[in-house]
């Protein structure tokens, strides 16, 4: 019969059936149910196995908390490894699956493990497995590896969205039990902005769960339809706060579509939140904690609240006959409410000698629960009573309560510790909480009804400094909790149930000195598993003290920390994957270059085209070489947007640019550019690049590519925290305007096409390395720079980045009398390396000016950045790593990158390296491939051979060292 | 006014603005919008502040805030520093315009083509806005301008009518980034 | 963390670059410091478990460069100012 | 007791009553031939090396809380030496071979899984830069191996190829590197120190240094003073706080580090994958946790916890690099501090003050060098001059201008 343990009452939709499978079976349950729930109703009890033991288990909990009934949720590229049968909402369609079991969760082969687990005690594995040596990675570790882990990835992609989204408040409220319902009630009404977050699917918290709280009935409906109607009030469902950061800003987590079958189309699956709260209320209740014994992880044997919890708010009882341990009266409220329910309670086992006594069903007073039998569930358990005598009750299900820990772990978040309460017997939140945030009912010890009502209320209102809230009227029992932690005895009995920590573990912890709270953890894996000891925690500990002899706080507290429950790594990373990683930087004339079939590379966010290919090249270096021989031969049109530029002006503007730049630039001519070396303070080469001066107080800098958001900082920090009274302005214009290098012996007469005549940019007019502000094509306004990076007379023009396509396409127009070759970011390195011009690969962040052949360029003349700390002398020795050139002794030679310089017939090691090659690339020109790179003493060097070693490409050659600048070395034609 | 015949794209790459409407809210590329930055020379500030307030016909905007005016509108950048803007078709030389009312008293520098323009109008702003970046929309009002991240993207967002309109200017050569940043928030949230 | 902008208010320091030291204002007298004054301006740092003066750019805003006090310890912020006064104060000017 | 298969055996048939603690718990001595400040990785190490390698018995570990508490027992657990630069190749070449052969020095089994390390490289730039890394690890004598985009497609399947912002162009493995159980390398070597008769002494807090006329002449601590002929700090996280008692300002800062576990998982990862577009490692324990990280925060902190904007961007990479994974879920986050120096790279060295010795400035690079640094400081302090692996790690480099720079960032800790 299907939910043959559905039981009256509850708080789900029976008027709705939804179906679902688990391990291939398949069940009914109804809106409202967890996975849990309704496999419980269709009683069904096995539903995962443990870490280590691979031993038979049920549900421990009824909520985040749970350690035993996790599964594989959903399939194909969604698969859900680790997910809690507990909070997991039922949909239609559900498809679940045990996990770490085979071949299946009824028959685990792994379970062998159980039998030898006298073997595999804490830390076995740190005394074996060492001989012979080699066999850790082939033979122990395999199989180990094999053996652990839990569910598994379905190793796709994940396909679902996930957002993030940011929420500010002026009090947040974290749980809407009774006390955050309180609080934000009182708040609320009090105009403020709230949000109520829980990270139930449900608001209410116990008020769901327990029956009898409450006078009145409909309290809880009419609160939160009282609260849905304030605008200031976001209640949160589904929405776990994962920790408590700096300064007031949460982590949040939205569960959007978990309840869904797939989320809906355009809909995120989660959403990350960060709630910028000025203050917060913790109202996150408590967590109910076991009784070790003798086998007490069986399936069956769960938390006395949570067998309440699935009776109340899901009408799903674990089995027909329950019976209930307990050391306090919480235990006694289950035995009621099932009562209530119809369910047979097979008898209360409470370990105090004075428990009450009911008439409805036996209580054994002083009785505890020494062992329970049921391979893959519970049967019936023994029960030793006060007079020492042994009986067995039984049962398919045992609830089990050892009193209640308050939820500290938020407070825990910024690393303040809790602090012990001797009369709850538990540890509340400490002194030292997160800045702004405080903490109100079960969560904060309070763990009556009224008292959090009334605490919740009280603490809104004082924080807001509002009136607090009329609280209704409810249950006020006084809270009796006397430690018991463990039956006197036993040794397999399970703490932490998902890492088949047991009682004997931690004593054989302490037994071999690892006695320190964090030592146990680590050695025994106590409180490590996917539960992060929510419920285990507390037993290890206290039993740790009485091994020590000492008082629980000073055997230590287990500190928590973030998240408050795992949090799935695709909703931190939110949208930015694929192809939205990051922001993506298109230059002026992408879409143009896009039509000619350019093929694009990443340059830092940038895409640029990396070269042009025509009809009939099948491969690149086709390309690449054609856009050189071209461009030396005729014109070529390169889009260089990409290079930084800031607007430098002021009065001071000069003098600025001295400070800046090794190099002078006081005397720099109005009209004129100078190149100019960027170093660090430390007296490193950080950035080069050209300033134009436009006016006597105007500058247009440019930066490489790479650095230009770091140089423009850097400006601002020499401007504001270095000479604060220097009248000096500055702001990028980088993408305001759309620069394009025209380089070759026709690019004057090119543009001389484009350029309005009015401007004469003849050499004489327009020399090497002049600038200015022009006009194009009639009348638009552009600058245009006579600079060159590839060593042939050459321009860069720019325009506004609207009419940067335009101008593109106006320029191969007109440049097809002169065969106009567009060239890409491969050229132009090709064309750099042969004109010697060092960058990103030369500029590496450990070169010098020196090492650059640019040591002459540091001014002695004037103080700048870097000036004073590059005289060191580990930054002038004698043997100082030079830039030359390199050219393979065999033109058919190849050339690599990252290769290093050896002496010939000199041994080849690292103690004799001599330097190494930092760009390469075959030269056109030269028809061959060449390269520049960093030589001891490298000035002195030219023309001798050397050995060009590259082990991890498996390359060796004989080289020349030779000047690096391969074209034009007396630089004739940039000046033509 | 120049007189070239060159044809401007927009930020997307289209000839012509691109609008998006999901559910009551429109996302429109703006266009015709000029753009120059002033920054008061050392010791011009008060100079540069007065002639501005000519310029603009009203006070400069402090911290945080934007003066929606015509023909000038005007948002406060850093300190002693703005943005100024004008509609295109007739000021796209706002930097001489505005460097000859400012004289030796501001460093003006061209940004029309710097940055890339949205406008989001209709319902559910609010919803929208915070998938995508850290203003508090509760909080704003008409007038109030904040540089902010959208996507890893350095952007402003400017405060037309917190219920009804809001526009976003982002780096130019992201334009794409950004839109596709926008679309699927309002995608997502509506 | 929130970093409490003298012009702007609140403001998440994610939209922040972190420096380090605001020693860095004080950078040697080009004419009259030692080897030894530069080898600690470039070098050397207090780096207390406590409070800390330290810079930040607000890139991701006005562009600013803020000196911050923070505890090292507990992340909490005393003061901010704009480490432009904060150089004039101390004496720098051109 | 000695470890070995054949006691574990023995000992579960008698009830596991044989077990002695793993190290005693003495009280300190007047004074000792040498302390070392820091039962952390790198103290244990060197008071294991310098028991048995230069018979130093005399020796106490002293640390304020509980041994391996420290970033041994806060890291991701990765061995390599795939370094660039000559003064740091050699070093973590031996500190790697010194991990090849640690169990069976230590008898503990620290559980060394050479699985391998891989960089990938998404650009040009980057490629020529990893060649000559690679190169460079060759020519000291380590192992590296340039894979290009097929070799790997081969061996690590489920990366992203087929939509990444920045495409993977090949990689830079070092199949020797891999990982460890991180706290039984702080427990391997307390153990092993311990037999050698080495006290170490717990939760003993250094209060301060007793020096004389430039001399040191042992320590304060919380359980009063003890002398020592030599004392050597090891306590990288606290290298400031702890130095600042001597009046010495050191090229160090003191920022955070956080790493991240996954819940536990099949196995997924054949090694150490590190993305080269974004902040992002990962490696998978034996445990079946996903245990990475990314970048430091940025910020000087010795809070020993980070901020969400860096826990999304290392989120950001995986996702990007390894969108299989949006769905595991992150299990728990910390913060660890890091001795962040001013290039990146370690000192170990002799102070200005006689008798005192100083070893920090790991930055995030501490525990790899575990046994290296344990090693060479072991050398230094029973020997008086550095280690032939550790010549380099001067504090004076700085003055001289002979930094070892590998990222070449500068002077500038948080960007190394």
């Amino acid at each position: 019969m299907t939910q043959k343990n559905r039981v009256s009452g509850g708080l789900i939709d029976r008027a709705t059936t939804l179906k679902f499978m688990f391990d291939g079976k398949s069940y009914e349950g109804h809106p409202g149910d967890t996975l849990a729930s309704a496999l419980l109703a269709n009683n069904v009890r096995l539903m995962g196995r443990s870490f280590k033991y691979h031993r038979p288990r049920g549900p421990l909990t009824a909520g985040s908390e749970e350690p035993n009934a996790i599964v594989e949720l959903r399939g194909g590229a969604r698969q859900e490894p680790n997910t809690r049968a507990t909070t997991a909402e039922l949909y239609n369609g559900l498809l679940a699956k045990s996990q770490n079991r085979w071949p299946s969760l009824a028959f685990d082969a792994m379970a062998i493990n159980d039998r030898f687990s006298n073997f595999l005690t804490a830390g076995f594995y740190y005394k074996t497995f060492m001989w012979p040596a080699a066999f850790w990675e082939k033979l122990y570790e395999p199989i180990i590896r094999k053996a652990a882990g839990l569910g598994s990835l379905s190793m796709r992609a994940d396909p679902d969205a996930y957002d993030k989204g940011f929420r500010h408040c002026d009090l947040l409220i974290i749980g809407a039990g009774p006390a955050g319902l309180m609080a934000a009630l009182t708040a609320g009404r009090g105009g403020k902005e709230v949000i109520l977050a829980d990270e139930d699917f449900a608001l209410g918290g116990r008020l769901n769960a327990e029956t009898g709280l409450l006078e009145t009935g409909d309290w809880l409906n009419a609160t939160i339809a009282e609260l849905s109607s304030l605008p200031n009030v976001r209640l949160m469902s589904r929405t776990t706060v994962i920790g408590a950061f700096d300064h007031g800003i949460y982590g949040a987590v939205e569960r959007v579509s978990d309840h869904l079958h797939t989320p809906d189309v355009g809909k995120p699956r989660q959403i990350l939140w960060r709630i910028y709260a000025k203050q917060s209320l913790l109202c996150a209740g408590a967590t109910e904690r076991p009784i070790a014994f003798e086998n007490n992880d069986r399936p069956g044997i769960m938390l006395a609240g949570a067998v309440r919890t699935y009776v109340n708010r899901y009408a799903a009882t674990p089995a027909q006959r329950v019976a209930v341990f307990t050391n306090n009266d919480d235990g006694h409220r289950t035995a009621v409410d099932l009562q209530a329910r119809g369910v047979k309670v097979a008898a209360v086992i409470d370990t105090r000698a004075d428990a009450p006594l009911a008439d409805a069903y036996e209580v054994i007073r002083g009785g505890q629960v020494v062992d329970s039998k049921g391979r893959r569930g519970l049967t019936f358990v023994e029960v030793k009573q006060a007079d020492g005598s042994m009986r067995t009750v039984e049962c398919g299900a045992l609830g089990v309560s050892g009193g209640w820990n308050p939820n500290v772990h938020l407070t825990c978040h910024q690393r303040g510790r809790p602090t012990w309460d001797d009369g709850l017997a538990a540890f509340v939140p400490g002194g030292e909480l997160p800045p702004g945030m405080q903490v109100a009912g079960a969560a904060n010890g309070v763990f009556s009804t009224h008292g959090a009502l009334t605490s919740g209320a009280k603490a809104a209102a004082k924080m807001m400094g509002v009136k607090a809230a009329k609280a209704p009227k409810a249950e006020d029992a006084p809270v009796s909790q006397t430690p018991f932690w463990y039956v006197e005895g036993c040794s397999r009995a399970w703490l932490d149930q998902q890492n088949d920590v047991t009682v004997k573990d931690v004593k054989l912890s302490h037994q071999e000195g690892f006695r320190s709270v964090e030592h146990l953890k680590r050695y025994t894996t106590l409180g490590m598993a996917t539960d992060q000891g929510k419920t285990s925690n507390m037993g290890g500990l206290a039993i740790m003290a009485e091994l020590a002899g000492k008082a629980i706080p000073e055997v230590g507290t287990t500190i928590f920390r973030p998240p408050y429950t795992p949090t799935a790594i695709g909703v931190l990373g939110g949208r930015m994957r694929g192809m939205e990683f990051h922001p993506t930087r298109l230059t002026p004339s992408h879409f143009w270059a896009k039509e000619r079939g350019a093929v694009f590379v990443e340059v830092g966010n940038w895409l640029r085209a990396q070269w042009f290919p025509l009809p009939g090249e099948t491969h690149w270096r086709q390309s690449v070489d054609r856009e050189v021989t071209a461009t030396r031969a005729s014109v070529g049109v390169c889009d260089c947007t990409t290079l930084g530029k800031i607007d430098v002006q002021g009065t001071d503007a000069a003098a600025f640019l001295n400070k800046v730049y090794c190099n002078g630039f006081a005397k720099l001519a109005v009209g004129k550019t100078r190149y100019g070396l960027m170093l660090r303070e430390d007296g490193i080469a950080m950035d080069d690049g050209t300033a134009g001066r436009l006016a006597e107080d105007h500058f247009v800098v440019t930066t490489t590519t790479a650095n230009a958001a770091k140089v423009y900082q850097h400006m601002e920090f020499v401007r504001q925290c270095l000479f604060p009274d220097m009248d000096v302005q500055l702001i990028s214009t980088t993408e305001a305007w759309a620069q394009y290098a025209v380089a070759g012996p026709n690019s004057r007469r090119l543009l001389q096409k484009i350029v309005d005549a009015v401007h004469d940019i003849s050499n004489e007019a327009f020399p090497f390395m002049a600038c200015g502000n022009i006009t194009v094509c009639g009348g638009l306004r552009a600058r245009l720079f006579r600079i060159s990076f590839s060593g042939e007379l050459a321009f860069e023009i720019a325009v506004p980045a609207r009419y940067g396509d335009a101008l593109m396409r106006r320029l191969m127009a007109a440049g097809e009398e002169f065969d106009v070759t567009p060239y890409g970011t491969e050229a132009l390195g090709v064309m750099r390396i042969e004109k010697g011009h060092a960058a990103g690969n030369e500029l590496n962040g450990t070169t010098t000016a020196l090492n650059l052949g640019m040591g002459r360029m540091v001014s002695k003349a004037k103080d700048s950045i870097g000036s004073k700390l590059s005289e060191r002398p580990g930054l002038n020795a004698a043997d100082a790593l030079m830039q030359v050139g390199i050219k393979p002794r065999d033109p058919g030679d190849k050339i690599t990158a990252g290769g290093h310089l050896m002496l010939l017939g000199g041994p080849v090691d690292a103690a004799h390296d001599q330097g190494y090659v930092t760009s390469a690339a075959f030269s056109p020109t030269l028809g061959s491939m060449i390269g520049l790179g960093f030589l001891k003493n490298g000035g002195l060097r030219e023309g001798e051979r050397m050995r060009l070693v590259s082990p991890v490409t498996d390359l060796t050659v004989e080289v020349d060292i030779v000047s690096a600048h391969f074209v034009d070395p007396e630089g004739e034609r940039v000046r033509a | 006014m120049s007189v070239h015949d060159l044809e401007p794209i927009t930020a997307l790459g289209g000839a012509a603005p691109q609008v998006d409407t999901v559910a009551g809210l429109t996302c429109t590329e703006v266009t015709d919008l000029a753009l120059a930055s002033v920054a008061a020379r050392l010791g011009q500030e008060k100079a540069c502040a007065k002639k501005l307030k000519a310029l603009l016909g009203d006070a400069a905007p402090g911290p945080g805030k934007a003066l929606l005016a015509a023909p000038f509108s005007a948002m406060w950048m850093g300190p002693d520093q703005w943005m100024i803007g004008a509609d295109f078709a007739t000021h796209e030389d706002l930097e001489v315009q505005v460097k000859t009312a400012l004289r030796s008293t501001a460093s003006v520098t061209e940004q029309t083509d710097g940055w890339c323009c949205f406008d989001l109008s209709g319902d559910g702003i609010a919803p929208v806005m915070e998938l995508l970046c850290p203003v508090n929309m509760r909080s704003l009002q008409s007038g109030d301008a904040q540089r902010t991240q959208i996507h890893h993207l350095g952007c402003f967002v400017v405060c037309g009518d917190p219920d009804g309109f809001i526009r976003i200017l982002g780096p130019r050569a992201s334009a794409g980034s950004l839109h596709h940043a926008i679309v699927t928030a309002m995608q997502s949230a509506l | 963390m929130i970093i409490n902008h003298p012009l702007l208010g609140p403001r998440d320091s994610a939209e922040f670059v972190y420096l380090g030291d605001a020693s860095l204002i004080d950078r040697p007298d080009p004419e009259t410091a030692t080897a030894e004054d530069w080898h600690a301006y470039g070098y050397l740092r207090d780096n207390p478990a406590g409070e800390l003066r330290e810079l930040w750019f607000h890139e991701g805003g006005d562009r600013s460069w803020l000196v911050v006090t923070r505890n090292t310890l507990t992340h909490e912020i005393t003061s901010v100012e704009m480490a432009r006064d904060v150089a004039r104060a101390q004496g720098r000017s051109k | 007791m000695r470890y070995s298969g054949f006691n574990v055996i023995k000992q579960a048939l008698t009830g596991h009553k044989g077990w002695k603690p793993a190290w005693r718990d003495p009280e300190p001595k007047p004074s000792y031939d040498i302390i070392i400040i820091g039962g952390g990785g790198h103290g244990l190490a060197t008071a294991h090396y310098l028991a048995k390698v230069y018979g130093e018995r005399n020796v106490a570990v002293i640390e304020k809380g509980w041994i391996g508490g420290g970033n041994v027992g806060r890291n991701t657990t990765i061995i390599r030496s795939n370094y660039l630069l000559d003064g740091n190749e050699p070093f973590y070449e031996f500190s790697l071979k010194l991990w090849e052969g640690l169990e069976q020095d230590l008898n503990y089994n620290a559980m060394v899984s050479q699985r391998g390390i891989m960089n990938l490289i998404h650009s040009d730039a980057q490629r020529d830069a990893f060649i000559r890394r690679g190169n460079a690890m060759m020519l000291n004598g380590a192992d590296a191996e340039y894979l290009d985009l097929a070799a790997i497609k081969r061996e690590y399947p489920f990366l992203n190829f087929d939509d990444a912002r920045f495409p993977i162009k090949g990689g830079l493995a070092q199949r020797r590197g891999g990982t460890v159980r991180h706290d039984a390398v702080a427990w391997g070597f307390a153990r092993s120190a311990d037999s050698h008769g080495v006290d170490i002494i717990q939760n003993c807090e250094v209060t301060g240094f007793r020096i004389e006329n430039g001399k040191c002449l042992g320590v304060e601590t919380s359980r009063g003073f003890i002398g020592a002929k030599k004392v050597g700090c090891a306590v990288a996280g606290s290298s400031g706080r702890l130095m600042a008692k001597a009046d010495m300002r050191l090229p160090i800062e003191s920022h955070v580090l956080q790493a991240f576990v996954s819940e536990g998982l099949k196995p997924v990862l054949p090694g150490v994958i590190t993305f080269g577009a974004g902040h992002f490692y990962v490696s998978q324990s034996d445990k079946g946790g996903l245990v990475f990280g990314g970048d430091i925060d940025g910020y000087n902190s010795y809070a020993q916890r980070g901020n969400l904007p860096v826990v999304e961007d290392v989120c950001e990479g995986g996702m990007a690099i390894m969108p299989m994974i949006g769905r595991a879920r992150l299990l728990r986050m910390w913060g660890g501090i890091m001795d962040m120096s001013m290039d990146g790279s370690p000192i170990i060295d002799r102070t200005h003050i006689e008798g005192l010795y100083f070893n920090g400035g790991w930055c995030y690079g501490g525990f790899k060098a575990t046994p290296a640094s344990g090693y060479a400081y072991a050398h230094l302090l029973a020997r008086d001059t550095p280690h032939e692996t550790a010549t380099a790690y001067r504090f004076d480099r700085f003055r001289t201008g002979h930094m070892i720079d590998e990222k070449g960032m500068g002077n500038q800790p948080n960007l190394h």
